[in-house]
């Protein structure tokens, strides 16, 4: 980045420029007679907060922003994250003063289009999933998870089913399924994949039973492979009374190709911050609405968005609910910008990203699979998981790769996950990168390689043009320093 | 068989496609969703025909018109999201691309701008709450109490937690969601019980501050209460209120929690909000979500990275302290941003205006006839009225003269009504609101 | 900055980057029948603009834009250009839909609120420079002047007075002044400083007669110094019949110190994005207001904003009007900027602008006067200038010395300016920067004036860490190239 | 004395101040005025007390309120100023710091961005106009043609240009200012009187492309005519209309300008907006305002540069081609993302809605009773109708029904009305305006 001297380095936090008296901002004067304070013993000595200007805090902030990468300064592959484009139109609608300075207590009169936009919403995410019902309250893709999977717990148990205990799912999975489930209450049983790299399904066959709440399935699963044997999957699952949940972050894959619930699943989530393309935000907000099939309609998380006989829209619990799981309706201002995202698509557009982000993956797959290890050769969905075995035969491991990427001036892929692949790099292109951008890219991981024959210690060592090198995440964990404090006074 | 659609957001044309085709030897798109049964391949898929951007402008804009934003008027409904002014730098820098487009900060090396807010967000909410550490934020201000009382449990390996009657109906809703398959039991009492209800076999105490009645509790007893028995004292605190008060970690807060949005988040009918999460540093390595921590690099420089993820799911898997993944780190920036630009004096004033204004209500209030403040304890900037006739009668002529009125609590409080005050009511405001009230007694 | 790979790479121009289909916008579908075409002369074969996707465009202006040093970004203390730091409220308000959004020719009353705000503006401006009237129409500094001149000729001629054909310019003044003045039809005549850097009396006495038209001053002058003789250069130019123009581009100096008008100026303009801190946005636009006494006010550009007696606002022409000098009414959305930095600050905040403006400069100006030379030695304005005149010596040009700070993270001074000062280093810190920026630059150029000594090539070859290196201007302007050609075909 | 004000803008608190007082050996901040002589020094100040940043945005949102912003309903005034779509990425990046708070890119070594996105500008505007170059932009649409008049002169060393009457009133009014000074003479004639009017004096054509009542002039005539005479075609054209259009340079334009208005900037009560100017090759050396070029530096790396400098006022002073400095380089980056995200099809479609659009509804109208299309020429999207009744009132009934009307130019045509139609008018907007016209009939 360009180098920057006086208040714009970013080596000095907060506290550390600080200086008696300096005002960030202007308050109102107080225009009532103050009233008499509560005993002192309820209020504050002292409110350690910084005291600056507002152009220092403009400056330092715009300074951090510059130290990042992100979609729209860099390529960012990342496997499972779905850095797509992020359109400015739909920032721009959610922070109209009719959506972003609205209530969410007002009189539903009041807020009658906010209103239908969830309705709508709700109705295109379950048209997409191919689902019965959909509920907007879920925070992010955890969250729908766990919504998930309370719902099918709920049930079981309405139906009196109270031995289901377990719930599968394969060594592929994204962490937050089994965590998911922990929180709702179940054993987590992992079911193996197979050679292919779909879902085992002798050994899935060896878990079903009445201890079985029911399975969760990602799919396209977490090697990037839509998996050939799902529909047996749900089949085997509801054969015992089981059912099944839908992990949709991989929905970018699939849109207009499939819909879950004709393929079997009963419930799932969407992640709307990866497929409806709402911004990361550096790490939220999210959404994870939870679409699910007419059995578990009636659990779904408060509040639904019902529209009544006058035409009017308003909030209601559904029947048998799991009950609330957020303070208030889902995260309204990234609901408007995925609502934004399928106007300006429609269905043709939905499917041409699916159809695109697949081209592009297999793309880079069969244009890198004669060098890099591909553990699953087969036509590949969204994302394409190579290992770097070969790499680090020659000293140099898929991390380094990743890193070495940096300094290319690419994003790195995803590593190590999914757990099951040796050394894996998950690369994930999506629909919104151009040809000659994934030609660089693909290059890039070309010359690593040479590079890792020739030169391996730059490899190694890499990145090497970002502003910090390789950071000490041991130090960091073992003598954790969370926050700032106040220099130790020199003397 | 798909079309393909050239939209603008795809930049790829068909005969760049191609391209890609012929390297990897096929035919056509749809030949690489093969692995799809044919049954379930290609369904019809219903939506609405796409808009230009011209019309989606138009159309959102039409939605959006017929929503009330809260400037349209006074207002004084709070009760859980609150109308607090917001500088315009807080918008100007958190949608810069740069934070905008980026992803959670797995590659510290090209993610420090966000670490470093992140490092800076931590240190401001300790800082306000009084407590030793904060994490990088929760999903909103229900669901941070609900993992608190899960927390509460691991910690102490008790599965009982008593919640005081006075937190916000739908955070109890929400600690009962989080709550139903681990076995826990939640005792919800009248908050000036709850010190009594304290028993060896409490994880933890839960209380709001100010409650959600406006109130404030006496932390400081129920803070005893609870260490008495080995309970944690949970508490759900307003971080505006903090510019003021003394915050729940100098009484002893074991776990103190809060809705970012009173600070630099719009209302935007209820999300995206911010979760805040704090405790004292014994307790860290249950926290739940994402911690940055301070660290050098091979160079010796300052660095920050994500740390103590083993308590997190991708490591960690079905024994991790939460689920929780994403957050809101764009709204920790929003409030980073807010915070320092407000600073030790800016907040402090703010939630002095909010203090006076809501007290100069409250009098006025409380002195028209017909009109009654049930409670007595202190406030900070919102407090019940009891109403002559039915709150929602009292709205509805309210809003006759275009002001929104409170919410309405007549489960609790007889013709209940809560109203909240802050730095957007002008005396002006105030005043016709008194005397609105007065017509409508 | 941060590398870039693929199409976040800045080398290829938005037409290398066109392909034969790509779309960058959805335009609505046509609703009416088509009308019959003009003739086939009369309509375009080929339009040769780029066709590029819309992420393409976010990421190739978002990388160009990290290309840029700015006030955000970068110290900034480029002399005479006031680059202060630019509040996000002045655009968030001027974004507003009901100024952004408004039609400057719908009628008055569907535009009261601007056209007040305009009237309050007038006001204050006029308020500033001790003046009697305002007219906001010009578009920038150096077409307020132009206007300011043009009135300066008519208020002659409409004395019948034919024979004043010339105009006093300093040596020091900026490259508007005698540009202007040729525009309005005069003569220019030089007027030196003297040995203090003031307005040489003597050589002005010389010069007035019944054919100067009147005489432009820059005060404080370029030399960042209050003229001393001011009120006497006044005097005599008005005891010949000719009149004072104010160039107020330096006016950060004496808000609320001193007033043009009081001293003696018959007219002046304001640089609204200097001193009052509208963005300057990489070079305009700006606002260049003119300011003038009760007996130039007749002649004003129009329109200006009057109140009638109902307290209604409407545009008019003042009587004599040298007459419409843009489109419409002025740089509006730069005005609302303006006005609502002026009601941000009010007069303690315009005093404690110019008292900490020209503190910093002189600090700079103490802190390195041992160092580099002083060609005038006395307490500066908003601006110190010095020569690199003792550097020189060392074979390291004061160009060099300026580029030398680009690697050190600071914007560079104003060089070679004001033409009378030897090697000229220009330095305006501004009031919005903190001591701690301060105290940075001032080592920097402590540690360049070393390097002169110790390493001389690191600065004459400087600048080392910029995105380009010293560019070939000689051949730039020998053949131009002015915008982007078809590449020859390779064969 | 002057008291110090702490702006939350100004970082130096009192303290600092003083130790920056110390390092100068002064005492006051005052001491540092004593050249402003006593009498003249600190002169009250009368300006209204400083507001909170709250108050501000209530007091300015209240400004705003009070004018009607053409998004309020149907629009159909143009006549200079347009009411296009503009894509939202445009102001999501010209607001960009770094180029929002950049100064002109004096320094090319950190200022690639500015230039670059400068070269981008020239390239399009030379490629929309057909012309060989163009410049980094001027003030306005109104100086950028006076200033081509201006130039016209130099280039040709003749003092007389001829002006249609059918370009705007507003730009020869400009002109008329431009040229007071310079002894030029300005003849204003008939549009198709123009060509005949040409004489060996005539040193420029001056027309406007739609014409200012929206019709388009016969550009090869009036090029035949001026060259045959050696005078030069100066064409003030709307960029926007070029999505359709041959463009002048097609027809023999020796300088083309325009108002960028339409491609890319907001109404914005008429400003900041921003002249384009292009012109062939061989007249570079006479243009005024800035150029950037492209170059190379030491590294043999591609780079930009303001080149050909000795033809403006910092170097060339009194005899520089204009006084222009400072001119609209962040509107001149807006059309160009405008441009870009528009592109080749973009901005034809764009056209051809406009066109099609004001068509339907001319056809519509001149059906009407009363109602009449005085002129006969092809038109683009404006076009002069004669009202039954004055102009005035027919808008004054209009906007009873919330529509805003066209501008009136009964000056010129029997109760004449110019109405603008352009792709932000829908088809019912436009049957909306037909019927109320139908009504004030
Ligand atoms: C496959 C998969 N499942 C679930 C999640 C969790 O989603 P979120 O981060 O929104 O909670 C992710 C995101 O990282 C994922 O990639
Ligand atoms: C002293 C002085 N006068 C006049 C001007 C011209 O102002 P503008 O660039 O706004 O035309 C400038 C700006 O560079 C200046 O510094």
């Amino acid at each position: 980045m360009l180098n920057k001297g006086g208040n714009r380095d970013t080596t000095m936090m907060l506290m550390d420029r600080s200086v008696p008296g300096r005002v960030g901002v202007i308050t109102p004067e107080l225009d009532v007679p103050a009233a008499p304070l509560p005993d002192a013993a309820l209020l504050r000595d002292s409110l350690p907060l910084p005291e600056v200007s507002e152009p220092e805090v403009v400056q330092y902030f715009t300074a951090l922003s510059q130290l990042n990468f992100s979609i729209d300064t860099h390529f960012y592959p990342l496997g499972s994250c779905t850095m797509k484009y992020n359109p400015k139109v739909n920032d721009e609608v959610a922070f109209l003063p009719g959506f972003a300075g609205i209530h969410p207590q007002q009189p539903a009169e009041h807020s009658q289009g906010a209103l239908e936009l969830l309705y709508r919403l709700q109705g295109f995410l379950t048209e997409v999933t191919g689902m019965a019902a959909t509920s907007l309250a879920t925070l992010a893709g955890a969250h729908g998870e766990l919504g998930g999977v309370l719902m099918m717990r709920a049930y079981h148990l309405a139906k009196g089913d109270t031995g289901r205990t377990k719930m599968g799912i394969p060594d592929s999975a994204h962490g937050t399924n089994p965590a998911s489930a922990a929180m709702a209450g179940f054993d987590v049983v992992t079911i193996p994949s197979d050679a292919d790299g779909n879902t085992d399904l002798a050994a899935l066959r060896e878990i079903v039973s009445d201890d079985l709440a029911g399975v969760m399935i990602t799919l396209p699963s977490t090697l990037g492979l839509f998996d050939t044997n799902i529909v047996e999957v749900c089949r085997v699952v509801h054969q015992c009374g089981g059912l099944v949940y839908g992990d949709g972050a991989n929905m970018n894959a699939l849109l207009g190709r499939a819909k879950l619930g004709e393929l079997g699943f009963d419930v799932c989530h969407l992640n709307l911050h990866k497929t409806f393309s709402t911004p990361h935000g550096g790490g939220g907000p999210g959404a994870g609405p939870v679409c699910c099939g007419e059995i578990l309609a009636p659990f779904l998380a408060a509040p639904v968005v019902e529209r009544n006989d006058a035409g009017q829209y308003t909030l209601a619990e559904p029947e048998q609910s799991i009950g609330k799981i957020s303070g208030f309706h889902g995260n309204f201002g990234v609901l408007v910008r995925a609502y934004t995202y399928i106007r300006t698509l429609g269905a043709a557009g939905l499917q041409s990203i699916s159809g695109n982000a697949v081209l592009n993956a297999n793309y880079i797959m069969h244009t890198l699979k004669d060098i890099y290890a591909l553990p699953y050769d087969r036509t590949c969905m969204h994302e394409v998981v190579f290992s770097a075995d070969r790499q680090r035969e020659r000293g140099v491991s898929g991390l380094e790769v990743a890193k070495r990427l940096l300094d290319y001036g690419f994003h790195a892929p995803t590593m190590y996950f999914p757990l099951i692949v040796h050394e894996a790099l998950m690369i994930e292109p999506t629909e919104s990168e151009t040809k000659e951008t994934l030609d660089a890219f693909i290059a890039a991981l070309r010359a690593i390689d040479a590079e890792a024959t020739n030169e391996p210690e730059t490899v190694q060592h890499a990145p090497h043009t970002t502003p910090v090198s390789r950071l000490d995440e041991a130090t960091a964990a073992r003598r954790p320093v969370l926050r700032w404090e106040e220099p130790a006074a020199a003397d | 068989m798909v079309t393909n659609f050239q939209s603008h957001y795809i930049p790829n044309t068909p005969a760049e496609q191609d391209e890609l085709l012929a390297a990897i030897g096929l035919r056509s798109v749809d030949d690489l969703f093969a692995d799809i049964p044919d049954d379930f391949r290609n369904p019809p898929l219903e939506l609405p025909a796409p808009l230009s951007e011209l019309e989606i402008q138009r159309e959102l804009g039409e939605m959006a018109a017929r929503n009330r934003p809260l400037s349209a008027g006074p207002s004084f409904l709070g009760a859980g999201s609150y109308h607090h002014f917001i500088p315009s730098i807080v918008k100007a820098i958190m949608t810069r691309g740069e934070f905008l487009t980026a992803y959670t900060p797995y590659q510290p090396e090209v993610s420090q701008g966000t670490l470093q807010v992140i490092f800076e967000f931590q240190t401001m909410i300790s800082a306000l709450y009084g407590m030793e550490v904060a994490n990088a934020g929760m999903y909103d201000g229900a669901t941070s109490v609900a993992e608190a009382v899960l927390m509460a449990c691991r910690v102490t390996r008790r599965q009982q937690v008593i919640v005081a009657d006075t937190v916000a109906p739908a955070y109890r809703q929400v600690i009962a969601t989080y709550c139903q398959a681990q076995g826990i039991a939640i005792d919800i009492v009248p908050a000036d019980r709850a010190a009594d209800a304290v028993t060896e076999a409490t994880a933890g105490v839960v209380v709001q501050y100010p409650n959600f009645y406006g109130s404030l509790e006496d932390l400081a007893a129920l803070g005893a209460a609870a260490h008495a028995d080995g309970a944690l004292l949970v508490v759900s605190a307003d971080p505006l209120t903090m510019g003021m008060l003394r915050p729940p970690g100098e009484f002893g807060a074991d776990i103190v929690t809060g809705e970012g949005q009173p600070i630099g988040i719009p209302p935007s009918f209820g999300g995206p909000y911010l979760g805040l999460f704090s405790c004292k540093q014994q307790y860290i390595r249950q926290m739940p979500s994402r911690l940055v921590g301070r660290t050098t690099d091979t160079e010796g420089r300052t660095g920050y990275v994500l740390t103590l993820q083993t308590r997190e799911q991708h490591i960690r898997r079905e024994r991790a302290t939460s689920n929780i993944c994403t957050n809101e780190a764009l709204y920790a920036l929003a409030s980073s941003i807010y915070l320092a630009v407000m600073g030790r004096n800016g907040l402090r004033q703010v939630a002095e205006l909010c203090y006076h204004k809501a007290h100069y209500a409250a009098d006025a209030i409380g002195k028209l006839g017909g009109y009654s403040l049930p409670q007595s304890a202190d406030f900070f900037q919102e407090f019940v009225v009891s109403c002559p006739v039915a709150p929602a009668e009292v709205n509805r002529q309210l809003m006759e003269r275009n002001i929104l009125g409170g919410l309405d609590v007549s489960d609790r409080f007889d013709n209940g009504m809560l109203l909240c005050v802050t730095e957007m009511n002008s005396r002006a405001d105030i005043d016709a609101l008194v005397s609105a009230l007065a017509e409508i007694a």
